[in-house]
């Protein structure tokens, strides 16, 4: 138990202050922005565009003054929890301190500013970002080849399948089936059907990892590939990888690894090393760059040499003067995944946070290791843990033991968030019943390990003494649990005004 | 909630009731009880073909997708529009008001293979102890 | 016996004993082992009388625990309810035999108690009775106080796990319930011998004495209160009462709503949706002072958000402690919490509970 | 390293406490051989003030200092530093996805706001939550017609941005959809017979654009009655949303799939942006991406939910309407802020002023010998020029006036070399207009 000193402790409570819809604010004649007066003669947009294409009005908009929106989204900010107030443990996504001058530099005159079409001459900066970025990428991962188009890792995913059956068909065959293990993430499974594959589940042995003699029965000539989270999502390395790779090669099939969780090995070991054919990177987990409530990410693709001429147009290319250049007639590429050069603004961060680190990125990726198995020892005794090898940067506990008295990995989740800490992963991987998904990531402090430790315990002990105050925890937050129910039963997905906007044409 | 005897009963916990040449088609009290609040249900228009064991539709809780499997072949002559608006109907009612389809049968053997009340409570004890095992 | 006495209940009752004080008899249990005289308590026997089943089915529609659950020779924890879920009283439930019921209430209570057991299994096959007069509840408790007990007894303890029971041979006096029970959070016995003045007093003189080398005290009811509130056990008009449920006394565990009705399960099962207002937290003063009952607790911007049900120092753990309730808002361990004391708001900190938690061994 | 919270003393202790004698211990599970020996080769590490230097070094490779008049997908408009001063905010910016509605209240209201505003922008009913842009935003829409209607072909007009259609070939291809292009008329618009033609029992949807690339407007009414004619759905996607402040919304259409970068969304050099699908409520459970929805807690107060989350991968995995895991949660956000900013009045006068300065950017240009404007139907911001010579060599000799001229199209439609696409926003002031005029004059008045 915590020394009895008055030493401030984590914010239980979540005060906020009440707001409306901005559309309930809405007064007619008010305006946030101002424009410069039109230098040129004025048009009549009836007789311009005609009367059957000519608006009258956006019906429905709201009409408020600046102070106003700035205190309408300032309060909702305050509603949300966030990195910047504390450790957000959610398991396989890496939330780790965004760093500000990432958004500083993304915003600069001659970056933010630039558009897609302008002549590579006046792009070079712009390139040499993308250049150095790839060269990065390709360093840490140990791979030949990368696209940085991509807009999210689930979109990396695709890319990578489609290259692989564009390789496969170049070779004669693209194969029938995708290999996935149970453990993986849900997104593998649906990226592998709308690359035109059937999915193979794979289940794991007791231990954790991939069954390898299972495998070896599995990789037939209709296996295209292996999707594997390495290490799995139970924050476990495949210690068999190698071999795993060596089954796969030696029956013409490939090795797919989810560079999800790249922050338990950027520095200390590369997939390209061990027989990783194709991989994408979550820019938003290992790379830093923030979530911002769900978006924008970026999900880069590396490969290894033979599945190079496949990636998506354009892509980059020196030329012999030694400027660069956007090179859009590729005949085996599998074509474009996502319009003009992938979300730039996301790779500008990315290579900024790994600027500052250099080759010190191994010791980010030493202290994520670290906190994970510091917080697994903390935990100990007070939670079951499923499976015992060693833990990379996340661990897995279980509800097992709260189960008894009625509580679940969601009320323990919930009640987290009245002792001021983002809940970790609930549910996930669907191989443990009752997950509990635990990531600290490189940013938290010994401090801040220590006090969602003591959290945790405490939480332990009102399960087992007063697990009504668990179950129906949160106790603190603006709004208690949300009739999710009805909600999905009857959806109001949008405020509606008194007159629709169809009424106004 | 007791199992109607003249009920048949699939290993993906559908029920059918067979009168005449037609069958009504539903899912059964276990089926609900473990998908938990049903918001909504995703049927195929009056006239559909199915397929004995053939998914023809989805019940969606909050957090669950489930298909629904056919127990027989044959057409659909009506379908269950009160579903749409009230799929809690499933939840409250499941073996009796909230029937998803009625089918007019093309292979009555199929009904051979299904479970009779008894084999289907047997079932879903099995099933009960593996969960809470 | 010349000790401190005060009124309980109607009963004259002794807080402490010259020999020892309220320390020293609250360590004596924490270390060694007390002797409680506790007759006061109230008891009453519930029998079937006609079908079969009669006397489970009332005590059951009574009380919130699972009786069902009992084995002949065990007790539980349980609680006797309003229909709104609120507290008549807590009580520990015997299975005497296959329908046979010892029901032991407080002393506070006790015709309360009674008064409404008797309205409430009304229409069961079952015989209810007050049988508070047949006995004197003696309570020997500390680690030591198996060793004491063994001196006066050819009962095997070794066998009788807690919150189980036996009879045997006591002091001479033949068939006398031997329970593993107590109210202090320590190892310990509570043996019923017969109410008669000079059995129970030969009783008392007899244990003092074969305690002799274990160090024994006779305790009186202040250590009493102070060691259950060390373990966080819960006493009747203070941390439950007629206008506090289930939920908010933190007594989850001893209600099971899965048994089907009982008086007051309906309106446990309501409040269930409805979320909790308020719930039970430990306390630990950081500034120096005593919490008392009934004392305002404030949050830190000032405003009062609850009170206090007990309030002492804590012999063993040398920390001033108290219960009290606050919303689950402010609930979470290390939450920093203020208490008036005599005009003054001192700085408490939310802890975990039960303060104190016997060794294992 | 300043990112990282600990003293070497603190992790000794952690180490200490964890019981592992060194770092590398915690490490053991990797097979020693894989295991790199020596560190990476990377640039830095850098200090901030270095980090920000470099960017600086980059940014003044690019074309700082030039006036541009391209469009095509991707605008120059106004931008409030407001919107930049709110999105910063640390809890908007580093907020997870809002799974945990209890302390997500702020993302998933301004998610639900967002959603109503792109209603009332396109006349739709619903709206997600966003996408990842407009090209995958209209490739997501085509997929749901190809479930809503059970149909594999869809019908693809030429003049919808080239780029999109190569992202939609991509998706296709494996999707077992079939493409079928149908050309463009001589006004601009799409071929109305072509389309009549082209759509059939098997036509899963007809996809347009308008303003299409060209800056021309679709007649959507006429189309979306061909569609309809076949039981086939109209897909309209919208590049340039501004247009929508004076342009009458698609309301005839079934699914609407639009770029949202116009609103407060710098170029970036082509993103992050934020797609938009809007459609019928009845369509909703085929939308893919996320949606908000209105809930209420025990206590009867007004909260908001992610819902319907059963159409997602992390639900459904092998049968998601879509592998889409991230929306662009912020950039929608850029876009809700920058609207509310501008307001019903702003927004008009905003669409006014584009349509106005194109207009008399197009006068301007129309009156060099040799120039004329391509197509004769109604545009908004952007038109087509033909001009008498290559536009890339023109180009050439308008970037020593510090200009970037129209985007070829040749590159595009063989059919439409020396032709190329002018865009002109508020942004672009009349100075800058009538130097483009003055500096083209020259540039054409140059013997080859």
């Amino acid at each position: 138990m915590a020394a009895m000193d008055d030493k401030i402790r984590k914010a239980g409570r979540h005060t906020s202050q009440s707001e409306g819809l901005i559309f309930e604010k809405s007064a007619p004649g008010k305006r946030g922005i101002e424009l410069p007066p039109l230098d040129v003669p004025a048009v009549d947009a009836q007789k311009e565009l005609g009367a059957a294409q000519a608006r009258k009005a956006v019906e429905g908009f709201p009409e408020v003054s600046e102070i106003e929106v700035i205190r309408h989204f300032t309060r909702l900010s305050t509603w949300n929890y966030a990195i910047d107030l504390g450790m957000y443990p959610l398991g396989s996504c890496t939330m780790k301190y965004n760093p500000r001058v990432n958004e500083h530099v993304a915003r600069l005159e001659g970056i933010a500013t630039e558009h897609p079409f302008q002549p590579a001459a006046l792009s070079q900066g712009c390139l040499k970002i993308l250049q150095t970025l790839q060269d990065c990428l390709l360093e840490i991962t140990g791979m030949d080849a990368v696209t940085l188009q991509p807009a999210a890792g689930a979109q990396g995913e695709l890319t990578g399948l489609l290259l692989i059956r564009a390789y496969l068909e170049s070779q004669g065959n693209p194969r029938r089936k995708v290999l996935i293990p149970d453990s993986a993430h849900g997104t593998n499974p649906a990226t592998a059907v709308i690359a035109g594959y059937e999915v193979e589940n794979i289940r794991s042995e007791s231990h954790g990892q991939i069954d390898v003699e299972k495998l070896r029965e599995l990789v037939t000539e209709d296996v295209a590939a292996l999707m594997i989270t390495n290490p799995s999502t139970l924050g476990i390395f495949e210690e068999r990888i190698a071999e795993i790779a060596e089954i796969l090669h030696s029956r013409g099939a490939l090795l797919y690894m989810d560079g999800a969780n790249m922050n338990a090995l950027a520095g200390i070991a590369r997939p390209g090393e061990f027989g990783v054919d194709v991989m994408h990177l979550n820019l938003h987990k290992t790379f830093s760059t923030p979530h911002g409530g769900g978006g924008p990410g970026a999900g880069p693709v590396a490969v290894k040499k033979v599945l190079e001429p496949f990636l998506p147009v354009p892509v980059l290319v020196s030329k012999p003067d030694g400027s660069l250049a956007l090179d859009f007639n590729r005949a085996k590429s599998i074509g474009r995944v996502r319009a003009f050069s992938g979300n730039f603004g996301v790779l500008v961060r990315a290579l900024a946070y790994t600027l500052a680190y250099g080759p010190g990125i191994r010791q980010a990726t030493e202290d994520a290791v670290l906190n994970a198995n510091y917080i697994r020892k903390g935990l100990e005794g007070a939670f079951d843990l499923p499976y015992a090898l060693p833990s990379m940067h996340e661990v897995v506990f279980s509800d097992a033991r709260q189960k008894k008295n009625g509580v679940n990995t969601m009320d323990i989740a919930k009640r987290l968030i009245d002792y001021g800490f983002h809940p970790y992963t609930t549910a996930f991987p669907l191989i443990v019943p009752g997950a509990m998904m635990i990531e600290p990531t490189e940013s938290e402090s010994k401090e801040e390990c220590d006090l969602f430790i003591e959290a945790m315990r405490a939480i332990a002990e009102e399960a087992a003494t007063t697990p009504q105050l668990v179950k129906t925890a949160p106790h603190s937050t603006r709004v208690g649990r949300l009739d999710e129910v009805t909600a999905a039963r009857k959806p109001i997905l949008r405020w509606k005004p008194k007159t629709s906007p169809e009424a106004a044409d | 909630m007791a199992y109607p005897t003249t009920f048949r009963y699939t290993k993906e916990h559908e029920w059918i009731e067979v009168k005449g040449d037609t069958g009504t088609v539903g899912i059964t009290d276990y089926a609900q009880h473990e998908l938990g609040d049903v918001v909504f249900v995703e049927l195929p228009k009056a006239g559909a073909k199915l397929k004995a064991g053939q998914s023809f539709g989805t019940v969606e809780s909050v957090k669950a997708v489930s298909e629904i499997y056919s127990p027989v072949s044959g057409d659909i002559v009506e379908t269950n529009g009160a579903l749409a608006n009230e799929p809690e109907k499933i939840n409250q009612d499941p073996h009796g008001a909230a029937w998803l389809v009625k089918v007019k049968l093309s292979n009555p053997g199929d009904l051979a293979s299904l479970m009779d009340a008894a084999s289907y409570e047997a079932y879903v004890a099995e099933k009960q102890k593996e969960t809470s095992a | 016996m010349g000790a401190r006495m005060v009124n309980f209940g109607g009963w004259d009752m002794p807080v402490e004993y010259p020999s020892g004080g309220i320390i020293a008899e609250h360590l004596a249990v924490r270390t060694r082992v007390g002797l409680f005289d506790v007759s006061h308590m109230g008891d009453i026997r519930i029998e079937r009388s006609g079908t079969p089943g009669g006397a489970l089915a009332a005590v059951q529609h009574i009380s919130m625990n699972d009786a069902a659950k009992l084995s002949i020779g065990q007790a539980h924890y349980s609680a006797l309810l309003y229909p709104q879920g609120t507290f008549v009283d807590d009580l520990i439930i015997h299975r005497l035999a296959e329908e046979s019921y010892l029901l032991v209430i407080n002393a506070g209570t006790r015709e309360k108690d009674w008064n409404w057991v008797r309205d409430n299994v009304h229409g069961f096959a079952c015989a209810a009775r007050d049988a508070s007069n047949d006995y004197t509840q003696l309570a020997i408790q500390g680690p030591r106080a198996a060793e004491t007990l063994r001196k006066l007894t050819d009962a095997d303890l070794t066998p009788i796990r807690n919150y189980w029971f036996t009879t045997g041979t006591v002091c001479g006096l033949r068939d006398v319930l031997i329970a593993r029970t107590g109210y202090t959070g320590e190892d310990g016995f509570e043996i019923y011998v017969p109410s008669d003045a000079a059995t129970s007093e030969m009783v008392w003189n007899r244990v003092l004495e074969a305690g002799k080398e274990c160090g024994i005290l006779p305790c009186g009811l202040g250590a009493r209160n102070t060691l259950r509130l060390e373990s966080k056990m819960a006493l009747y008009g203070h941390e439950i009462s007629d206008t506090i449920n289930v939920w908010e006394a933190g007594l989850d565990r001893f209600c099971k709503l899965e048994k089907g009705d009982f008086i007051g399960s309906a309106a446990l099962a309501a409040a269930k949706a409805a979320g909790l207002r308020r719930t039970l937290v430990g306390l630990e003063m950081i500034d120096r002072g005593i919490a008392r009952d009934d004392y305002k607790v404030f949050d830190e911007t000032g405003t009062e958000v609850g009170y206090v049900t007990s309030g002492s120092a804590a012999p063993f753990l040398k920390k001033n402690i108290a219960l009290a309730y606050v919303p689950p808002s402010l609930s979470t361990v290390s939450t920093n919490l203020l208490i008036e004391i005599r005009g003054q708001r001192l700085r408490a900190q939310v802890v975990p509970t039960p303060f104190y938690k016997r060794p294992k061994k | 390293m300043r990112y990282l919270p600990k003293s070497p003393s603190e992790r000794r202790e952690m180490l200490e406490a964890i019981g592992a004698r060194s770092i590398e211990e915690l490490f053991q599970s990797i097979p020693e051989r894989v295991r790199l020996k020596q560190p990476l080769h990377l640039p830095g590490p850098l200090s901030e003030m270095e980090i920000i230097d470099y960017f600086r070094a980059r940014a003044a490779e690019n074309s700082v200092g030039y006036t541009s008049f391209l469009g095509a997908g991707v605008y120059n408009h106004l931008r409030s530093v407001v919107t930049d001063a709110l999105m910063l905010r640390g809890e908007f910016l580093t907020s997870y996805t809002p799974y945990q509605a209890e302390i997500s209240q702020g993302t998933l209201q301004a998610i639900f706001e967002f959603q109503t505003l792109m209603c009332q922008l396109t006349g739709q009913e619903v709206a997600n939550a966003s996408m990842y842009d407009g090209s995958t935003a209209l490739t997501e829409a085509a997929l749901m017609a190809e479930r809503l209607t059970g149909r594999h072909r869809v019908v693809v007009a030429r003049s919808v941005h080239p780029e999109y259609r190569e992202v939609l070939a991509t998706y296709a291809r494996n999707a077992g959809l079939q493409i079928d292009e149908i050309p463009f008329a001589e006004s601009g618009e799409v071929d109305a017979a072509a389309a009549r033609a082209a759509v059939s029992a098997e036509t899963a949807a007809l996809v347009v654009q308008s303003p299409n690339f060209f800056g021309v407007l679709e007649q959507v009414p006429q189309l979306a009655e061909i569609a309809h004619a076949r039981e086939a759905l109209l897909i309209v996607t919208i590049t340039e949303a501004v247009s929508l402040g004076a342009v009458r919304p698609p309301t005839e259409a079934d699914i609407v799939a639009m770029e949202g970068q116009s609103f407060g969304l710098p170029p970036s050099y082509g993103g992050p942006f934020v797609g938009v699908i809007a459609t019928k409520e009845k369509f909703v459970r085929q939308m893919p991406g996320r949606l908000a929805g209105q809930a209420t807690d025990n206590a009867g107060r007004r909260g908001f939910v992610l819902t319907l989350a059963t159409r997602e991968q992390h639900i459904r995995r092998e049968k998601a309407t879509s592998n889409i895991c991230t929306n662009q949660a912020l950039c929608a956000l850029a876009a809700t802020i920058h609207l509310c900013l501008l307001g019903k009045e702003g927004l008009k006068e905003l669409a006014a002023q584009n349509l106005a300065k194109a207009r008399f950017a197009a006068a301007e240009l129309a009156k060099i010998p040799g120039v004329r404007r391509a197509f004769s139907a109604p545009t908004f911001n952007e038109f087509v020029i033909e001009l008498p010579r290559s536009v890339k060599m023109v180009n050439a000799e308008l970037l020593r006036d510090k200009i970037i001229g129209p985007l070829p199209l040749g590159p595009f439609y063989s059919e439409l070399t020396k032709r190329g696409l002018v865009c002109v926003t508020e942004t672009t002031s009349r100075a800058e207009i009538e130097r483009f005029a003055a500096a083209l004059r020259r540039a054409l008045e140059k013997p080859l």
